[in-house]
């Protein structure tokens, strides 16, 4: 029963990370109906730039993120201006393909640059601090900063989206980016800006993922795929509902993990497929 | 006389704009008739509504005696109701003439030997023939309304949906047009025509309805509803204080 | 002319792929002017200001504004000059409240006037619904958001499309009273019409378009109903 | 009567149609005299251009842009395996069977995936490959992670020497591409290529008219999984090993097709095939790039969604109105009247 519960908790915080991988795809959706593939080609992008920043700067992984952030802010502006902002209309061929070609030509590169070997970032004494809950269950520090910088991101987009002028851009353009024009937004400025948003989330869970788990060049479809699953999951409404897909998909994958370690992630798959199957709408979206 | 198609109490609104407010609405097997109304009165919604392209907020909508609210649009088409979308909706990448053997083939249920010979007389009863190996997304805003009727009547309807088809042609078109018409409700298919081009209109109908502010508040003869004061202040803008 | 020239349309002819919808059209407004145009459906009005606010593209030369050619320039920088629409069909952003489509129209940060005090004190129904979703208001009420959205931005020109779409005739003409003010207050106006009627009593000039062209054109006092009527319908 | 008529092909037509029956016997008469080499390399294209065919045909035809056919390639490899290796069927009798396994199968995966909307369907592909490839690990009867060989009497039931092996292969390729073709070429001709035009053009329109648009793009996915299953067989009796990495690849089984598809003309029916030739020239001339070789391939993809979506062909077709198969309709005047 212990073991059982400890699945849980463990399953609950790494559903913290999951849910920043989603709400980062969710966010570019949402303003502009773009699915990135790229998405988990980025978080990984973003881990070996903070192994960079790390080895080269001497820096701890957590105060790299002082530099991975911004990078990756550039970066997402850059190939929003420079590549999907020239795809985007009615028709979702070729924002997909451009998105996919990317994320063959991110691993590729990152294949190149740093060969197929298993990397992580070595944060010190935070890796193995913990708090012992009972003689079974004890949470580390690191995956319970994760579940807390979660929750703090979902907060701060959400303040974001309904307290500033660029929030209230966002969903203007989302709402209709004809007449979002016509009253005087850059759309395609705007559109950068949701990307450079999402990639900065998506910093700040790949130095964080790094941190966790082995990382190499080619683990950046999986990410994509959990950040969708939780999504989907959570039902497309808001960003709350996606940090609960999130943690619904940690819980299932620890939970199965705990009785057969070959069952996490098809476990999780199995979910998504079941959750399709039985709630389209997601287990936390509106019922209509 | 039986009923082709009935709106029972049927609802509907966009935010707080209200379509139709509790419609009830019976119209007999090959009747044709025309809806009037001011600009954004709601009169193309109801075409949705019946074709199944938007769904009812309330209500039931029937054909034939049937209840077919929960049909989807394709499955409604192959019942028998055609739509001219007043925006044309052409498959641009299509020929004419490959337009009207979609139609033919899947709103009538044909095969393609079948439908062929159908759809070459539908083109020339159109005056489309010529332009049959045309793209559809090369011809002109009046074609493309001819190709919208031509479409529509390819799928061999029992009551045919036309949305201001009229607008736009010079005189002799529009005689051409009505004439169309007339022969095509003469053949038993039951007419419902929105128009603003009301001379037009006039010459094909019988019973005319406007529609304003989510419900019909006039149903009757065409001349005698458009002498409604009613009608004619909220309607003929122009010749009110004529 | 004596007075200051605003807008000038010139030659504009505008392609959809191969289908042409404007062949040639040449307009002119001076400064503190309502144009009106006019003319059935698709006679191409609709085209005209999408092409004059830079939805469709155009030779920089077709369109000019205070003097600067502004023809097939993106559509925020041609807000920025102080030339606004108010859309068809009014097109609010419906997951927005009141106040935050009013703010959108204020992006430009265009110096003026025209502040949200400003408007909660033309339209004073909108102050009580300021932080409504927009989509909640009656038909009337959000024309008002749609036009204080687009005075946001303190136009020099203002374009309105459709304004009497589905509103009731005492709307209508309370929402075109509201116009009249404004232009009193030193917007020009170019409005879009179906209702002749109503074009004809608030503006200064009339254009009657047919079928892609300018069918016929002059002062509103000069025009008669037959003539219009002629346009029109081109008979 | 009527005074025009309807015709379906033309000169050109004609004559495309005689050269690609004329093709197809002289590439069938390469079993006589081609070296080993030559016919393994024909039988890499052969089953690339059907692969890019089939993507295209769902893709490019159906809107259904699915980043998880991979799934199909792998469970073909592996019911081959399964079969003639585990039960001990003749290798032959086993390729119809793939696709009817596969077709069994993505029926119930359609209904799922279709309830995921454009862009999300195609990560929904994906995970569902994904589960196919975690499911594939843990079958230990067909060894698990680390995957199973052919055995050697199984190879050799289709010819003793390696030569007769190639040969036979060859021949089973080529007559499979040859069906794959002609069945997307039947079925484009048919209503049902006729309503995926429309469904491309304007799926409100399509569906006003009549057209059962889920009921098409679901006759469209079962036909590719069916087909792809059979050339995933066909691959990996070439290769005579499969592990669930090898079996599932995207990159090899969906990244490399989708490149070949975009770059030689997406919704096209001549441009997959000139997209498959163009990548094993490529593959051939530059084979010792590595990683390289897919960041060129990927950036061209991308620069061809970008300046030229419609790809080579699609750009050839418009330029010069060049059409080589009878898939359209023409109304000409009758001449007597």
């Amino acid at each position: 029963m212990e073991h059982l519960a400890n699945a849980l908790v463990q399953g609950v915080m790494i559903g913290g990370l999951y849910s920043m991988f989603a709400v980062g795809l969710a966010l570019i959706f949402g303003v502009m109906r773009l699915v990135n593939i790229a998405h988990g080609d980025l978080i990984v992008l973003s881990a070996y730039v903070a192994l960079v920043a790390t080895q080269s700067l001497g820096l701890n992984p957590l105060v790299s993120l002082v530099v991975v952030v911004p990078v990756m802010a550039l970066v997402g502006y850059a190939l929003q201006r420079g590549l999907f902002n020239r795809t985007m209309g009615a028709d979702v061929l070729p924002p997909l393909l451009v998105s996919f070609g990317l994320s063959v030509i991110i691993q590729n590169a990152l294949l190149m640059s740093f060969s197929a070997d298993n990397r992580r970032l070595q944060a010190g004494s935070i890796e193995v601090a913990s708090v012992t809950l009972t003689d079974a269950i004890s949470i580390g520090v690191l995956p319970l900063l994760q579940l807390v910088l979660a929750v703090l991101v979902i907060f701060g987009l959400q303040l974001l989206l309904y307290r500033t002028a660029i929030g209230r851009a966002f969903r203007a353009v989302s709402d209709d980016p004809k007449v979002a024009q016509l009253m005087g937004l850059n759309n395609k400025h705007v559109f950068g800006l949701a990307m450079a948003l999402s990639c900065m989330i998506v910093a700040l869970a790949g130095v964080l993922l790094a941190i966790r788990a082995n990382f190499d060049p080619a683990t950046g479809p999986t990410r994509l795929i959990f950040g969708f699953e939780a999504v989907i999951i959570g039902g497309l409404t808001n960003f709350w509902g996606t940090l609960a897909g999130g943690i619904f998909l940690g819980v299932v994958q620890s939970v199965a993990s705990s009785f057969d370690p070959g069952w996490q992630i098809l476990a999780g798959h199995i979910a998504f497929l079941v959750v399709l199957a039985v709630r389209p709408n997601g287990l936390f979206g509106a019922a209509n | 006389m039986t009923i082709a198609l009935s709106l029972r109490n049927v609802s509907k609104s966009f935010g707080a704009i209200r379509i139709a407010d509790g419609i009830d609405l019976d119209i007999s097997e090959n009747e044709a008739v025309g809806i009037l109304g001011p600009n954004g009165a709601g009169k193309t919604t109801i075409l949705g509504l019946v074709t199944g392209t938007l769904s009812l907020d309330a209500g039931a909508v029937e054909f034939r005696g049937r209840d077919i609210t929960a049909l989807r649009p394709e499955q409604r088409c192959r019942l028998g109701i055609a739509r001219a979308y007043q925006v044309p909706q052409p498959f641009g990448d299509m020929t004419v003439f490959e337009n009207l053997m979609v139609a033919a083939c899947f709103g009538a249920g044909k095969s393609i030997a079948e439908s062929q010979a159908g759809c070459l007389e539908i083109l020339e009863d159109c005056g489309l023939a010529d332009l049959a190996n045309v793209h559809a997304g090369r011809l002109t805003l009046l074609n493309r309304k001819r190709l919208e009727l031509a479409r529509a009547l390819a799928t061999k309807p029992k009551i045919l949906l036309l949305d201001e088809i009229a607008g736009g042609l010079t005189q002799h078109e529009c005689d051409e047009l009505v004439a169309l018409i007339r022969r095509v409700h003469g053949t038993g298919v039951t007419i419902v025509w929105i128009e603003h081009v009301l001379h037009a209109l006039m010459s094909v109908v019988g019973r005319a309805l406007v529609l304003y502010q989510g419900k019909f508040i006039a149903d009757g003869a065409p001349a005698d509803v458009i002498r409604e004061p009613k009608v004619a202040e909220i309607y003929m803008g122009i010749d009110t204080d004529a | 002319m004596p007075e200051a020239q605003l807008l000038r349309v010139n030659a504009l002819k505008t392609f959809y792929g191969d289908f042409q919808a404007l062949y040639g059209v040449d307009i002119e407004v001076s400064a503190g002017q309502i144009v009106a145009i006019i003319g059935a459906n698709g006679a191409g009005k609709s085209t005209l200001l999408n092409s004059i606010v830079g939805l469709n593209p155009a030779p920089p030369s077709a369109i000019r504004f205070c003097g600067t050619d502004i023809g097939g320039e993106a559509p925020y920088r041609i807000v920025r000059r102080g030339l606004t629409i108010v859309p068809e069909g009014r097109r609010l952003f419906t997951s927005l409240s009141v106040e935050e489509n009013l703010l959108i129209g204020a992006e430009v940060k265009r110096p003026g006037e025209w502040t949200l005090a400003k408007i909660y004190q033309l339209f004073p129904i909108l102050r009580d619904f300021r932080n409504r979703p927009a989509r909640l208001l009656s038909g009337g009420q959000q024309q008002m958001v749609a036009i204080g959205r687009a005075l946001m931005s303190n136009p020099k020109l203002l374009l309105c499309d459709e304004l009497s779409l589905g509103l009731a005739p005492v709307v209508v003409k309370e929402i075109y009273l509201y116009i009249k003010r404004i232009v009193a207050g030193g917007v020009s106006a170019v409005i879009v019409e179906q209702d002749i009627q109503q074009a004809l009593k608030i503006a200064d000039h009339v254009y009657c378009m047919l079928e892609g062209r300018i069918a016929l054109q002059g002062p509103a006092r000069s025009l008669s109903r037959e003539a219009i009527a002629a346009a029109y319908f081109g008979v | 009567m009527s005074g025009f008529h309807v015709t379906r092909s033309s000169t050109l037509t004609l004559v495309s149609s005689i050269g690609a029956v004329a093709l197809a016997a002289v590439l069938a008469s390469g079993a006589l005299w081609a070296s080993n080499d030559t016919l393994r390399l024909a039988t890499d294209v052969f089953l690339y251009v059907a692969l890019a065919c089939l993507w295209n045909f769902l893709a490019g035809y159906a809107g259904l842009v699915s980043v998880g056919q991979q799934a199909y390639v792998g469970l073909g490899g592996y019911v081959l395996f399964a079969l003639a290796a585990k039960a001990n069927m003749p290798v032959l009798y086993t390729i119809p069977l793939l696709g009817i396994v596969a077709a069994l199968l993505s029926v119930p995966s359609a209904k799922l995936l279709f309830r995921l909307r454009g862009a999300y369907f195609t990560i929904g592909s994906w995970v569902l490959a994904e589960v196919f490839r975690l499911t594939a690990i843990l079958i230990v009867p067909l060894g698990g992670g680390s995957g199973m060989s052919l055995p050697v009497r199984v190879a050799q039931t289709l010819g003793r020497t390696p030569h007769d092996r190639f040969v036979m292969t060859y021949l089973i390729a080529l007559a499979l591409l040859l069906a794959i073709l002609v069945m997307i070429f039947l079925v484009l001709r048919s209503r049902i290529g006729l309503a995926l035009t429309a469904i491309r053009d304007n799926e409100v329109a399509a569906r006003s008219n009549g057209v059962n648009v889920d009921r098409i793009k679901l006759v469209v996915y079962v036909a590719a999984a069916s087909a792809t299953a059979m050339v995933g067989g066909l691959i990996f009796l070439q290769r005579l090993r499969i592990s669930p990495d090898a079996g599932f690849s995207v990159n090899d089984w969906t990244a490399l097709i989708i490149f070949m598809v975009v770059i030689g003309g997406i919704g096209t029916f001549e441009g997959p095939i000139l997209g498959a030739l163009i990548y094993v020239f490529l593959r051939e001339t530059l084979a010792t790039l590595g990683p390289v070789y897919l960041i060129i391939l990927g950036a061209v993809a991308i620069a061809v969604m970008l300046v030229e979506p419609r790809g080579i062909w699609g750009f050839v077709r418009s330029r010069w109105g060049v059409q080589l198969l009878p898939l359209g309709f023409f109304v000409g005047k009758s001449p007597q009247r």
